[in-house]
């Protein structure tokens, strides 16, 4: 019974969906959109309590009271909720904000140091002058790109404003692949959708 | 009291001692530093639980308002607080991996995202038609690339027509492409390390 | 024990920390005058709040959805400071401003930022609370919602800059099919293409810190991007060094990891 | 101006073609790209029955795309012998685990414990990732169901990222980029992504420049994986409908700016 079930419920709901398409906010339109946001945080709160269901209590109850310390940290988060005690919200933030970029600049400037490594060795590596040639393409679109990001006139001299309509150029390349790949995933998610209701009603 | 809640510095200090806890332990191998490392990050994942669940109640508490003072869509609101009750009565009393628990994320959760995510897709193509106008070379030069590469990479037509598509395509991602993005990342990189030395010593306006 | 394969990683982490550190040092002892690069852009938005007065239309600005991240994003923040300014450009053509919000926790910044964008002009009686709304908490239902606000309310302008992933083509499509002046800028990679596809102007990523800090005129901040500007430099001249070596056949940074 | 015409009939007229392909399918060639072919090879050298991490880390949003990427790893796993250890740093990855990838692994007689163990979600990002990497112990104690993780089998040896020979993920967020700062650079694990269509062009500078293993394009990539492990599935069945719908977008932004093009000189003309 419920096996039939689940996908009219499924098609209908992406019918109210599609709606909007042919009429605007429609009052189906809205039923979905608000029942999707409903069953969205409704889930978001199920899975929150289960981390903190088997993260703290569980390990509180087991003798670990060490971890009343990030509880009440995590609690001091709800007092955002109020006028008078939001700032101490902070302190847990604080220490999440912190642990992040320590953790993030860190890494990422080894991160960093690997890629400048990674187009070194693509040069090195080249043994024909066509590799030579994509080794220089390589090196001299990275330099145009990062110069291209000058904030002040400092060091900005009049080369690096003729540099800026080649480092455009790379840019835009970059920006055209990108186009293609997320073209790729909007348009998959759609042509699923309409398998979705073809297989629904039975025709494909 | 209050003058402790308030204290700015306090929580700078210990914003910045995490901070450099954290990358010191990148750097060096001790034990007390990565104990106390490890520490801080099972923490932070327990802090991190509590403020989706802040996301999650200001959301109500918005619309909770909007119910009492009956402005705007206040009725869709009570239907948005019966569902968020429903599903999360569900989810705690039978469990998440109940049977009603999945079929509700199977057949209207997983549903409705995917469809909400499509529409994104039919406005990909209307706005094909519609918007996406060639203004100038900078244009000119993203749609080239993007048609080379939908044609030679994404979809099987470009190595119908000419196996030479399908390589210019390759060679496009391997090294221009590479070339911006990698400097993209790079400069990006420099700018937000800049922003969280700004961040841990004050002088940036955070939330 | 010190990991010596990472001395270099290090020294440019600490390069980076030192030249943000010492160009806001010396920019607030005025050691050193660094102004900021005025970019093509800011005209572009003067223009579109120009042009929206002409046509007598409201301005509509969003700071986008970003993933739903909250406010805690570094993207929001310059998005925030440009909404500013162009309260105060609306606020001094006495125009309407639209600004368009998608979780609630944005709802009071934003706020204060259009109300001090009224001081700043010198027209505080400009600001009216309707002017900031709130349009839904999920992403793809916000975005339908700014689309309505656009079609219906036919603004002269639109701005999408801030912290902006999947919803963008969203937006910016029913403006351009309008032929509504549009000036966008976000940091996010992916989202980019669609914005250089259907606006007029673009910020185009780290740009928007650059405006952003172009209005606030603050020593400190103009300073810690010289900073900034300085450390790329440093990865530039790591670059052709390397690049110098690598046709002599040998690995810079091999040799220096093992240094 | 371009002539307006209505967006209905534009998203109408689309809808109908794309879904011809699915209704009178008709055969494509398939080609199968480099980084598949990496992301394959990587993990054929693993040796059978090792223990593996699997990170569920797309959103149900991103699912329609992915779902094929799912069952494919799924059969691809058992083939393999692989023990897999899951772990989701989204939170819609436990829920979509015990919807679509749990079946699979219960259908093929795996175990609980024995051969699969389901971390569950866990939150903070980088902090997230920076934990599991070093001491999984220190955040997870109890798998997705509740059972502690040192009674079971399948975690006795493991407890960090050196323990894993190899790192699959499924992503729609950030997470290659996350593995390689917290797992590949310090750690150098292997890495292997099905990411979506936009996150892959995001990694593929990671990917030409050596920091991960492999990774497949989107839908794309899935169905060459399909095809290269002989698995046909449901990106395989998708890939004509794709064709078709990138085609009339290209299609469309030609005809828009010819139109486009044509008014505006002929505006020209007139002054």
């Amino acid at each position: 019974m419920t096996l039939e079930i689940g996908p009219i419920v499924g098609l209908l709901l992406t019918l109210f969906i599609y709606s909007y398409v042919v009429y605007k906010e429609t009052i189906l339109f809205k039923f979905a959109t608000f029942t999707f946001l409903g069953v969205s945080i409704g889930n978001i709160l199920v899975v929150a309590t289960k981390t903190i269901q088997t993260g703290v209590l569980g390990k509180i109850s087991q003798g670990e009271y060490i971890y009343t310390v990030p509880l009440i940290l995590g609690l001091f988060v709800f007092t955002r909720l109020t006028e008078k005690y939001k700032d101490l919200s902070r302190w847990g933030i604080a220490i999440l904000l912190g642990s992040t970029i320590g953790l993030v600049i860190a890494r990422d400037t080894h991160t960093h140091f690997r890629s400048l490594s990674g187009m070194i060795t693509q040069v090195i590596s080249a043994n024909t002058p066509l590799g030579y040639l994509n080794g220089i393409i390589l090196i001299f679109g990275a330099i145009a790109v990062i110069l291209y990001f000058q904030f002040t006139s400092y060091w900005d001299k009049p080369f690096f404003k003729q540099l800026r309509n080649v480092s455009r150029v790379f840019l835009m390349i970059g920006f055209g692949a990108q186009f293609g790949a997320t073209v790729l995933t909007r348009l998959s998610t759609l042509t699923a959708r309409i398998l979705f209701i073809l297989q629904t009603l039975g025709i494909a | 009291m209050s003058g402790i809640i308030k204290s700015r510095e306090i929580v700078l200090g210990l914003t910045l001692l995490c901070a450099i806890i954290m990358a010191v332990n990148y750097y060096v191998s001790v034990q007390v530093i990565s104990t106390t490392a490890s520490t801080i990050v099972s923490w932070g994942v327990i802090i991190s639980a509590f403020s989706v669940i802040l996301g999650a109640i200001i959301t109500i508490r918005f619309h909770l308002g909007r119910i009492q003072k009956k402005r705007g869509d206040w009725l869709w609101s009570i239907w948005l607080i019966i569902s968020i009750i429903v599903v999360y009565t569900i989810g705690i009393t039978f469990t998440a991996t109940s049977y009603i628990y999945q079929w509700i994320i199977i057949n209207v959760l997983s549903g409705l995202s995917e469809t909400v995510y499509s529409l994104v897709g039919l406005f990909a193509i209307t706005a094909a038609y519609r918007s996406f106008r060639i203004r100038n070379t900078d244009a000119g030069i993203l749609f080239a690339v993007a048609t080379i590469v939908i044609i030679g990479q994404n979809i099987p037509i470009g190595e119908m027509i000419s196996p030479v598509i399908p390589a210019f395509a390759k060679w496009i991602l391997d090294y221009p492409n590479v070339a911006a993005n990698t400097a993209v990342v790079m400069a990006e990189l420099v700018v937000a390390t800049a922003y969280s030395i700004r961040l841990l010593i004050g002088r940036e306006r955070g939330a | 024990m010190f990991k010596t394969y990472l001395t270099v990683p290090l020294l440019l982490l600490l390069s980076y920390i030192i030249a943000t550190l010492a160009g806001a040092e010396l920019t607030k002892r005025g050691r050193l005058k660094p102004t900021l690069r005025r970019l093509p852009a800011i005209d572009a938005i003067e223009e579109a709040v120009n042009r929206s007065t002409e046509m007598g239309r409201p301005v509509h600005y969003t700071v986008g959805f970003g993933g739903g991240r909250g406010v805690n994003e570094p993207g929001l923040i310059p998005g925030l400071g440009i909404l500013q300014n162009v309260a105060t450009l609306c606020a001094r053509n006495n125009i309407p401003l639209i600004h368009t919000c998608g979780f609630g926790e944005l709802m009071p910044i934003a706020d204060e930022a259009i109300r001090e964008g009224a001081v700043l002009s010198g027209n505080p009686e400009w600001y009216r609370p309707e002017y900031n709304r709130f349009i839904s908490q999920e992403v793809y239902s916000y975005a339908l919602g700014v689309v309505n606000i656009i079609e219906n309310e036919k603004p002269g302008a639109s701005f999408l800059i801030g912290n902006v992933w999947g919803e963008a083509l969203i937006i910016t499509e029913p403006a351009a099919a309008q032929g509504i002046m549009q000036v966008s800028g976000c940091r996010t990679f992916s989202a980019m293409p669609f914005l250089i596809a259907s606006c007029d102007y673009v910020l185009i990523l780290s740009e928007m810190y650059n405006v952003s800090a172009y209005y606030t005129k603050d020593e400190m901040l103009v300073g810690s991007y010289l900073g900034t500007d300085t450390a790329q430099l440093i990865t530039v001249i790591l670059l052709i060094l390397g690049f110098v070596l690598a046709l002599s056949g040998q690995d810079l940074f091999k040799i220096l990891t093992k240094w | 101006m371009v002539k307006e015409i209505d967006r209905r009939i534009i998203i109408g007229i689309s809808m109908i073609i794309i879904a011809i392909p699915y209704i009178f399918p008709f055969p494509l060639p398939m080609k199968i790209q480099q980084s598949t072919r990496d992301a394959w090879d990587n993990m054929e050298i693993v040796p059978d029955g090792s223990t593996i991490l699997f990170a569920i880390d797309v959103g149900l949003s991103s699912l329609a795309e992915m779902k094929g990427g799912l069952v494919v790893l799924g059969k691809y796993f058992i083939e393999r012998q692989f023990k897999i250890v899951i772990v989701s740093f989204y939170s819609d990855g436990p829920v979509i685990f015990s919807s679509y990838f749990e079946p699979i692994l219960n259908k093929a007689g795996y175990k609980l414990g024995e051969d699969w163990v389901n971390l569950g979600y866990i939150s903070g990002v980088g902090v997230a990732y920076q934990s599991i990497a070093t001491d999984i112990r220190s955040v997870v104690q109890t798998d997705y169901y509740g059972n502690q993780i040192d009674s079971l089998p399948i975690m006795k040896n493991i407890n960090d990222a050196s323990d894993f020979p190899i790192v699959v993920t499924i992503d729609a967020y950030n997470s290659v980029r996350d593995f390689i700062k917290y797992w590949g650079t310090p750690f150098g694990v292997p890495i292997v992504g099905f990411p979506t269509g936009t996150c892959y062009m995001v990694y593929y500078s990671d990917y030409a420049l050596g920091l991960c293993e492999g990774l497949t394009n989107g839908v794309k990539g899935i169905a060459e994986f399909e095809f290269i492990t002989n698995y046909p599935g449901t990106a395989t069945a998708g890939i004509g409908a794709i064709t078709v719908a990138n085609l009339l977008l290209i299609f469309f932004v030609l005809l828009g700016n010819i139109i486009y093009f044509r008014d505006r000189s002929k505006k020209v003309n007139k002054i």
